[in-house]
């Protein structure tokens, strides 16, 4: 079983994928079923290791949360951005030492972080574990270190070691 | 029957004796040479064989059919004037061959001088015998071809090389003015039988190309016989191994011009234009050959002007064109063959025996050698004219010409005094020839002492020179009747004998050779002192010498003059040259569209969106913006090229092609790796270039930047004028109407693609797999600028970060793309029949795939854990559609049919199933195959500099160590 | 007949709405990135489009398609979700890249303490 | 009342999003660094297949999926490559 | 719509034509790329613009062809691409080898002669 | 059934090679790679002689006069694509098997290691020549003109060198934008007419209409300028000498049909179109061609006067046989008749299988010592981390004696494209000038002119021809090159099928005519097409 699907979790998203982007028959689910597990062979050659996903449940409060911080930063990035005529804002560089060291949960980490407008994932030095961020207003520095530090990484935390 | 066998054998054996001596070892001198003279005898016989016919005034024929629809055969004809000539041609030929066996050194491949030799008189006998007009220029140019390689057969030296080359160059020439007047001829007299176009005289002397007819014809034939201003290359000529002088210079070559000169006269000859050109021609060679033949040092450079002079005469006879001239021409070229030759294989023998052929240092040699130089003195005597030889006698009919025949011109009341001239000068360098060589004190510092030479050498000369005594003396019982067979054949059978006499009475003729024998003994007692002190030539004329012309001319018109055009007219840098392909294609646009284009009355117009106008903007900002900046900012001229590449994509969507869209993205990632791949071995330009900045390079740019313009308008107006005009019935409307009902797909481009038009593609794939192995094969013999085969600069920042580091989180994510983008590859893949996509988007995806791993990683990565063997996947991506293709023929269908239909599966349902899928299957390995191919193979160069550079550290190390 | 008119009303608002949303934050972030100064500035605007610029647009489409084709069209989510996982690796190998630049000419536009590489605390000891 | 509605709303958003197609062009133009070019061939990528999804709903036709969902894929592939380079000044080693 | 297009297409073939007759081979590279989208645009613009109707067909009932895009060009387009693309990447590889060998990224391998 | 597809086998056959070769190891398999292509390229040899005699005397599946048609996909014309088997296409596949066998034994003494894949771009190249010369479909030409351009692209860059790459960008170069040219053109062809089909284009071109003809013409003149840059006419052919010179010696020997694929295009199409039946058409572009020719022939005697190295000669020859057929397709356009259409395309088999042997003799006539070996050892992997490929160095040799059949065989060459007697080129030149002397259609002045141009070009050619042997031949005092027998072998074979050209000149010559004839009347190609019926509408009526 292993060896056939070597990545389930992946072969079913795959599945998944594909069922959205065609249309759903069984044929499709027959032909998407045999394309998933061709693509899990490809990737598990590249990867042979599983990623473990050890909590499945966190992963619904970390989207829901992640939804929410989305269309806050989205409306305020907007708003800075519209007014930025009155020359209020400064933007800044941060560094945040990251305790998480996982690849995937970094990477993760990544998507969160850039698909919150205002904040810009800069560089991350493997070696000792810091994050560079860039912040688009300065004012809420401590904010973001609050919400990866107490809120995000955790919950990576928790999802992947 | 066994007389036109006979013909041909006559016709061939030259040829076939050439062939086989060509196989015999260098050594086999005996065995060559007596192959050789029985070949020539063996036609002599065959001659002999024809006398009887000949004598009865018949004319032989033989015919083998070569290219009848062009008027070419091999037709043979032998008359008496082409029996008379060939006999003198084998004859002397026999005898040169014995000659030569003695003459030739030990060094000298005889075999193969004989294999030329007989090929040069195969050619030359051709000339004389064949019927055909067109098969005769045939002969003519292959004896300018093989007299080249017999001039040079002694190519060691510079002078025979150069005497070669003038000499093929001048005759061939000539040779094919003389095809194009022949064709002329044949064009007037509606036939290439040489037989029908002597008869056709008048209707050809009345055809409106006449002229220049009768101009290429004389051109052929004066630069053949070595008229002036053609003479030039025959002295040339001379650096030919003696035998093949003596050859040249008496029975052939040269003669063939007058044998064409006097075969034609009748045809041809008669008018004014005629009479002036060849008599004149003749005269004017009879005394200037004669001239410089006086003041020649060297022996045979003497003869050779002496050859000139004579044939001037014969050419002379040739103008006048008369019966009796006719007559005395033909009597002349036998006279001049017999002592010709013979003096010439003397002059070889003093040469051979002595070291030298110059006449300032030859002295006394009557003492030493005293049978050759009685034998010499003889054919001198017959050359100058000497009574009861046989040089007086045809001398004799061209003073009788001179005198008798009038046509009321001034050159005709010119002539006799040209004839006398010519003859005294003869007689004056004649006497020269004898007085300098063989008498005086005895020259005592010559490179050999001389002696006799081998018996066998002299003996074609003392028969030469018996046949110059008896013709001299009995010519009626020798030649004459002969003579008179060959005349009548030219001039007409009506023509009366006319008997050969040596005695006619005091007359005007023999007054006339008195004079010409007393002058020119005066002449040489005169000037002898200062012609042997003075230069190689008369006073002044010798600086004015033909050769030297030629040769300036020759440079100036064949080299300088080329090479001057050239550079004016071409070019070898890639820009004019493309700037020339744009301008010819507005040229010929321009010509098929002024004042012609016209839009449609009716402009079919759509309403123009905003949006798509807006986004035209940023495109065309973006084209103007990448050509700005290509020369210095090669990246940001790359990123513009992707926003110009984006909007065309946009365009393609917006008017209804998907496929396009999707098709001309994916391409766009991949050029656009490529691209940047490629940038990585193109070295930053340090320094500007400093003369962009001047006004040359301004106006360089600003003519392109006109021509861009034009042509750019020039399209645009006519895209307008197509997309505005009405639509019209089409094959698109077909493929719309039957790619479902006959294609089975709904996606039409795609039923297109792989069936109704599936050849393209197939031809389509070959080309991204010829390009793939062209990259590939191209790559492998990589070698980067010397200046990139460091790592990049960025790479050795002293705070660079490492490539794992960098790509560290960026990795993640694009691996976890791989299985994705496999996913879409075959979304795109399945869908493609009836929906956008197929088997080249899937291909592209696929490969894009693969290449977003590379770069996500690092290539030694990638490949220890995949392998990708992309030529493999070209080969069987082929193969698969072709086998597609080739399944239809089990069918019965042609090449690439396809069959289409749904395939009912138990809970799936209705499946289509059609081979063009299969085919598609065959694009889509091809396409990732070759995309992966090409950007591996670029990829790897990196990995190649990055090994070499750890293999030198490495050996500098060990260096340390050690 | 235009397949708008097949829509009913009350999916046609939302759709408008999201439509609106989605293509102004597009609006404002592409404004925001002609209009600022600085590169790491400009870094943010785009995340507008890919963040809820994006979303509003393709849930309008979903929302539509569904309606007019009578079934759940949800391949526009594949589109949010790609845009989702593969902007940050553009981002982060590109801000990457100025900083290197930026620090390789000692750019003005760094603080102090950036011109440099965070280092490691204790750095390794050489073996 | 729906379709106009929601033309309105789907010609503007073409405008808008065309108009921010243009802006990312006149940073594509101007710079002034290479990574601005990179960043704003980016957003024009995105631009654009939002336009394809905009549009795509105006003429109600799914046609435009493909080539958006192709940007919205592969359209990372080219400024990652042209980020490497910037980075590493090659793009595979 | 027509208008746009045709300039469009004169502009990318105004631009890439300059530059393929500029002296270094990189802008010839970027010229060839810009023509070849000019090209492009060309061919399909010969089948006569048609917004919004993909030449893709339901599954039978009659078709009236005037209400669809040409598809035609439109194929013959995807060809040129595939082509152009193969034949832009042997160009480019072209460039790079000819750059290592001859030390100079003109075109003919020299810098201009004085 | 086999004989049905046998037209498109010229096609399948070399691409069938070619791919499977992909298979193939490159250098252990290299012998079987060989045999390989030397049998597909034989097989080739012999269905075009086949396919030559069903030109003659008319095919079996469907007969206009000789012309046989099949419907790829089994779709009628003009829908699907079609080759088309004329007497023409037909004379054309034989002369590039000729020239292919020889090339590929030639390339077998050395050159095939020079690179990788050598011998699947050279059977690729076929499929592209073979292709170009059977569709008849304009859009399908592209494609077989990419493709035998890829190829070439291939072979002349295979080896490398600084020389060979540098004019292979010049080559690569123009022949793009040559390229984008045929797509404007093929494209507006459509735009006016709505169709690609050579024959339905035919049919059509009458009734074009008079607002739409410019179009037409505009497009079929940009068309024409693709296929001149590719036939080598000056002012588009300066690129030409140095790729011809710059490729190793049995591409360059390939490269001699490749100037002829343009003429061939040029020949095809515009006897098509613009011929009697073009109606307001006719006779379209026949001045451009005739001085358009003559000024190649010119500018191609003025390089084979000027050029110091064989090579570059031998290059301009070609260009000069390329003018000449140019502009007698001018002549024959302008009302010429047949007969000197004939004679040219009796000229182009001999100058092409002539300057064939001429490249092959380049290198061994310029051979200096070191031999193969070095030339292989320039080329070498310059990074030196794969395996040489010097592993097998040729030593096939045999003791013959070089300078004589070098000499001989360089001789014969000359005589050949100099226009001298017996070889062909002096017949090809002779029927030329007899039916320009004996029309009566053109004006005299312009006929003269090129009969004229004719003769001198065969003189420039001995000239500059003699000097360059007589110098290698005469003058130079090296020793004796090592020929091996691999070299000299196809040579000789070539000059043997040029004197047999020569021998068997009658029949050729009624074969051409019957070309030239054919050519002249459309009608048989552009009826025929539309009058071969389907496979499946064969099937579906009862069957006689
Ligand atoms: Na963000
Ligand atoms: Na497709």
């Amino acid at each position: 079983m292993t060896r056939l699907v070597p990545h389930p979790v992946l072969s079913a998203s795959l599945v998944l994928l594909w069922l959205m982007l065609t249309r759903f028959s069984l044929g499709y689910l027959i032909l998407g079923t045999a394309l998933s597990l061709v693509a899990g062979w490809a990737y598990s050659a590249l990867h042979p290791a599983k990623p473990r996903v050890r909590r499945w449940r966190v992963i619904p409060r970390l989207v829901a949360t992640l939804l929410w911080d989305i269309i806050l930063s989205n409306i305020n990035v907007a708003r800075l951005l519209l007014t930025e005529g009155r020359g209020t804002r400064r933007s800044a560089f941060m560094q945040v030492p990251l305790k998480i060291t996982d690849e995937n949960a970094l990477a993760v980490l990544a998507i969160i972080l850039t698909a919150t407008p205002g904040t810009a994932w800069l560089e991350y030095v493997a070696d000792t574990g810091t994050l560079v961020l860039h912040i688009f207003d300065a004012t809420q520095a401590d904010h973001y270190r609050d919400v990866i530090g107490k809120t995000y990484e955790p919950m990576l935390m928790e999802i992947f070691e | 029957m066994a007389e036109h066998n006979l013909f041909l054998l006559l016709a061939c054996l030259p040829f076939a004796t050439s062939l086989i001596l060509l196989t015999l070892p260098q050594g086999a001198r005996g065995a060559s040479s007596w192959l050789s003279a029985l070949s020539m005898a063996g036609g002599l016989a065959v001659l002999f064989a024809f006398l009887p016919e000949i004598q009865a005034g018949n004319v032989l024929r033989a015919r083998l059919e070569w290219v009848p629809s062009l008027g070419m055969n091999m037709a043979l004809r032998m008359d008496g004037f082409a029996w008379l000539f060939a006999t003198l041609v084998l004859s002397i030929g026999l005898l040169v061959v014995i000659y030569a066996r003695y003459y030739m050194g030990r060094n000298d491949s005889l075999p193969r001088f004989y294999a030329l030799l007989l090929a040069f008189t195969g050619a030359m006998q051709g000339i004389l015998i064949s019927g055909n007009v067109l098969v005769m220029v045939v002969f003519w140019e292959l004896t300018s071809f093989m007299s080249f390689l017999l001039i040079g057969f002694w190519h060691q030296g510079a002078a025979a090389r150069d005497g070669a080359r003038t000499a093929l160059i001048i005759t061939a020439l000539g040779g094919l003015c003389l095809l194009v007047a022949m064709l002329m001829l044949g064009h007037a007299a509606g036939s290439y039988d040489l037989g029908m176009i002597l008869r056709a005289g008048e209707k050809i002397r009345a055809h409106s190309l006449y002229g220049p007819m009768l101009a290429l014809f004389l051109m052929g034939a004066f630069t053949k016989s070595a008229q002036f201003p053609f003479h030039f290359w025959l002295p040339g000529a001379m650096a030919a191994p003696t035998p093949v002088s003596a050859f040249l210079h008496s029975a052939t070559m040269v003669k063939a011009g007058v044998f064409l000169l006097v075969r034609f006269a009748p045809v041809l000859g008669g008018t004014e234009a005629w009479f002036f050109a060849v008599t004149g021609a003749g005269c004017v060679t009879l005394v200037l050959g004669a001239v410089v033949a006086l003041y020649r040092h060297d022996l045979k450079g003497l003869l050779a002007y002496s050859t000139i002079s004579h044939l001037g005469l014969i050419t002379a006879l040739a103008g006048i064109g008369g019966r009796v001239a006719l007559l005395a021409a033909i009597f002349h070229i036998c006279n001049h063959a017999v002592f010709k030759a013979s003096l010439f294989m003397a002059a070889g023998i003093i040469d051979h025996e002595t070291g030298t052929r110059d006449m300032r240092r030859l002295s006394g040699l009557f003492r030493p050698m005293p049978y050759t130089a009685t034998l010499a003195i003889v054919a001198a005597a017959a050359m100058a004219g000497v009574p009861l030889l046989n040089g007086f006698l045809s001398k004799e009919m061209f003073f009788a010409e001179a005198v008798d025949w009038h046509n009321g011109t001034w050159l005709d009341d010119a002539l006799p005094y040209f004839a006398i001239v010519g003859s005294s000068l003869s007689v004056a360098y004649s006497l020269r020839f004898i007085a300098t060589v063989f008498f005086g004190p005895q020259a005592t510092d010559l490179p050999k002492p001389p002696h006799e030479p081998p018996a066998w050498m002299r003996r074609p000369v003392e028969l030469l020179v018996l046949i110059c005594l008896l013709v001299g003396i009995f010519p009626a019982l020798t030649l004459g009747p002969i003579i008179n067979t060959a005349a009548r054949s030219v001039a007409g059978a009506d023509m009366p004998y006319y008997k050969i006499a040596v005695w006619h009475g005091v007359n005007a003729p023999l007054m006339m050779s008195l004079a010409a024998l007393g002058v020119g003994t005066l002449i040489y007692a005169l000037s002898a002192k200062s012609i042997s002190d003075g230069p190689e030539g008369p006073f002044l004329l010798h600086r004015i010498r033909g050769q030297r012309v030629y040769d300036w001319l020759l440079f100036r018109l064949t080299w300088r003059l080329p090479r001057l055009a050239l550079r004016w007219l071409s070019t070898e840098a890639l820009q004019p040259q493309l700037r020339l392909l744009v301008l010819t294609a507005i040229a010929v646009a321009c010509g098929a569209l002024w004042g012609a284009l016209s839009f449609a009355s009716d402009l079919r117009l759509h309403a123009p969106n905003p949006g798509f106008g807006l986004l035209w903007l940023v495109g065309a900002a973006c084209a103007i913006g990448a050509a700005w900046q290509a020369k210095y900012h090669r990246f940001a001229a790359l990123v513009l090229l992707g926003g110009a590449g984006v909007v065309t994509c946009l365009t393609f969507a917006w008017f209804s092609s998907p496929d396009l869209a999707l098709t001309q993205l994916l391409v766009e990632v991949a050029t656009t790796v490529l691209l940047l791949l490629g940038l990585r071995w193109l070295p930053k330009r340090r320094s500007e270039i400093a003369e962009d900045k001047l006004l040359p390079a301004k106006v360089r740019r600003a003519r392109d930047l006109v021509i861009a313009v034009i042509g750019g308008l020039g399209i645009a107006s006519i895209a307008f004028a197509m997309m505005t005009r009405p639509l019209i019935s089409n094959l698109g409307d077909w493929f719309l109407g039957n790619a479902y009902y006959e294609g089975g797909g709904t996606n039409v481009v795609n039923v297109i693609l792989v069936d109704f038009r599936a050849f393209d593609t197939f031809g389509e794939i070959a080309v991204l797999a010829i390009v793939g192995l062209t990259v590939y094969a191209l790559l492998r013999r990589f070698r980067p600028a010397p200046e990139s085969v460091e790592a990049p600069d960025q790479q050795t920042l002293a705070d660079s970060p490492s490539l794992d580091d960098y790509l560290y989180v960026p990795s993640v994510v694009m691996v976890w793309m791989f299985p994705v983008l496999i996913m879409v590859a075959g979304y795109f893949f399945f869908r493609g029949h009836d929906l956008p996509g197929g088997g080249f988007a899937a291909g592209v995806t696929l490969a894009i795939a693969f290449l977003v791993q590379y770069i996500g990683t690092n290539v030694r990565w990638v490949e220890s854990r995949i392998t990708v063997l992309p030529i493999r996947w070209m080969g069987i991506g082929l193969l698969v559609s072709v086998a597609t293709g080739m399944g239809a023929w089990l069918f019965g269908y042609p090449f690439l049919t396809a069959h289409a239909r749904y395939v009912h599966i138990p809970l799936v349902g209705e499946v289509p199933a059609a081979t063009a899928l299969l085919f598609d299957i065959g694009v889509f390995a091809t396409v990732v195959g070759a995309v992966v191919l090409m950007l591996v193979a670029i990829a790897h160069q990196s990995l190649r500099a990055s090994r070499r550079r750890e293999m030198d550290e490495a050996a500098a190390a060990r260096k340390e160590v050690a | 007949m235009s397949p708008l008119q097949a829509v009913p009303l009350f999916i046609a608002i939302p759709v408008a709405i999201m439509v609106v949303l989605g293509s102004t934050l597009t609006l404002i972030g592409a404004l925001g990135f002609a209009r600022l100064t600085s590169f790491y500035d400009r870094l943010h605007a785009p995340t507008l489009a890919t963040s809820w610029g994006t979303g509003g647009i393709i849930i309008a489409s979903a929302l539509m398609f569904s309606v007019i084709e009578g079934r759940a069209v949800i391949h526009e989510f594949v589109i949010g979700l790609c845009i989702v996982v593969t902007t940050p690796v553009t981002l982060m190998m590109l801000a990457r890249a100025a900083l290197q630049r930026d620090r390789a000419e000692r750019s003005p536009v760094l603080p102090e303490d950036m011109q440099l590489r965070p280092q490691h605390p204790e750095p390794p000891a050489q073996g | 009342m729906s379709a106009t509605i929601l033309t309105i709303a789907l010609g503007y958003a073409q405008v808008a999003l065309a108009l921010a197609g243009c802006l990312a062009g006149t940073r594509l133009l101007r710079g002034p660094r290479a990574q601005d070019r990179v960043l704003a061939l980016d957003a024009l990528y995105v631009s654009i297949m939002l336009l394809f999804l905009v549009t795509g709903m105006q003429l109600g036709t799914a046609f435009f999926f493909e080539a958006a969902t192709v940007i919205a894929i592969m359209g990372f592939v080219t400024s990652v490559a042209l980020a490497k380079f910037l980075f590493r000044g090659e793009v595979i080693e | 719509m027509e208008i746009i297009l045709s300039a469009a297409i004169g502009i990318l073939s105004a631009s890439g034509i300059w530059l393929v007759l500029r002296p270094r081979s990189f802008q010839v590279v970027i010229g060839l790329c810009l023509l070849s989208y000019a090209v492009n645009l060309f061919i399909f613009s010969m089948g006569r613009l048609t917004p919004g109707a993909p030449p893709i067909m339901p599954k039978g009932g009659f078709i009236d062809p005037t209400l669809y895009a040409d598809p035609l060009p439109q194929a013959l387009v995807l060809t040129a691409i595939v082509i152009s693309f193969a034949t832009t990447a042997l160009f480019l590889v072209v460039m790079i080898v000819s750059r290592g060998l001859t030390g100079t990224d003109h075109v003919d391998g020299k810098e201009r002669s004085q | 059934m086999i004989s049905e597809h046998m037209i498109i086998a010229p096609i399948l056959i070399p691409f069938v090679t070619g791919a499977l070769m992909l298979l193939y190891d490159d250098r252990q398999q290299r012998e079987a790679k060989f045999w390989l292509s030397i049998v597909s390229t034989a097989a080739q040899l012999l269905i075009a002689v086949e396919l030559v005699v069903r030109a003659k005397t008319g095919g079996d599946i469907s007969d206009a006069e000789g012309i046989s048609f099949y419907l790829l996909g089994d779709w009628a014309a003009p829908y699907g694509i079609v080759l088309v088997l004329d007497r023409l296409a037909a004379m054309m596949l034989v002369l590039t098997a000729l020239l292919a066998i020889p090339s590929l034994v030639y390339a077998h003494a050395a050159w095939d290691r020079q690179g990788p894949h050598y011998y699947s771009l050279f059977q690729f190249l076929l499929m592209g020549l073979n292709g170009a010369f059977l569709t008849g479909d304009v859009f399908n030409l592209f494609v077989f003109f990419e493709i035998l351009l890829a190829a070439s692209y291939g072979l002349l860059l295979h080896g490398s060198g600084q020389l060979r790459v540098r004019a292979g960008m010049h080559y690569i170069a123009i022949n793009l934008a040559a390229s984008l040219l045929f797509l404007i053109g093929v494209s507006l062809i459509y735009g006016v007419t709505g169709t690609l089909n050579m024959a339905h284009l035919a049919n059509l071109i009458a009734q074009v209409s008079v607002e739409d003809r410019p179009l037409l013409h505009a497009g079929v003149a940009i068309l024409a300028v693709a296929f001149l840059v590719k036939a080598g006419s000056w002012p588009l052919s300066f690129w030409l000498p140095t790729a011809y010179m710059a490729a190793a010696a049995p591409v360059g020997a390939m490269f001699a049909i490749m100037t002829k694929v343009g003429v061939y295009a040029i020949l095809r199409l515009s006897m098509l179109l613009f011929g009697e039946t073009g109606g307001a058409s006719t006779g379209f572009g026949a001045s451009v061609l005739i001085v358009l020719g003559m000024a190649t022939v010119l500018f191609g005697l003025l390089g084979v006067l000027s050029s110091q190295g064989l090579g570059r000669m031998a290059a301009h020859s070609v260009l000069i046989s390329s003018g000449t057929v140019l502009g007698i397709t001018g002549f024959a356009l302008a009302g010429g008749g047949p007969a000197m259409l004939s004679g040219a395309l009796y000229y182009l088999i001999g100058s092409v299988l002539a300057a064939g042997a001429l490249f092959l003799l380049i290198e061994p006539m310029n051979r200096e010592d070191g031999g193969i070996a070095a030339m292989l050892a320039l080329t070498a992997d310059a990074y030196g981390l794969d395996d040489t490929d010097l592993d097998e160095v040729p030593d096939a040799g045999l003791d013959i004696p070089a300078m004589t059949v070098l000499s001989i065989c360089f001789a014969l060459c000359v005589l050949m494209l100099a226009g001298l007697p017996p070889l062909p080129g002096f017949i090809g030149k002779l029927a030329m000038v007899q039916a320009l002397i004996a029309q009566t259609a053109l004006p005299a002045g312009l006929a003269w002119a090129f009969i004229v141009l004719l003769i001198v070009s065969g003189f420039a050619t001995l000239i500059g021809m003699a000097r360059i042997g007589i110098q290698t031949f005469w003058a130079s005092d090296i020793a004796l090159p090592r020929v091996l027998a691999l070299e000299i072998t196809p040579v000789i074979g070539l000059l043997v099928i040029l004197a047999l050209t020569s021998l068997k000149a009658e029949a050729m010559l009624r074969y051409t005519t019957g070309t030239a004839r054919a050519l002249h009347d459309t009608e048989a190609y552009a009826y025929g097409v539309f009058a071969t019926p389907r496979v499946a509408d064969r099937s579906e009526d009862p069957a006689p």
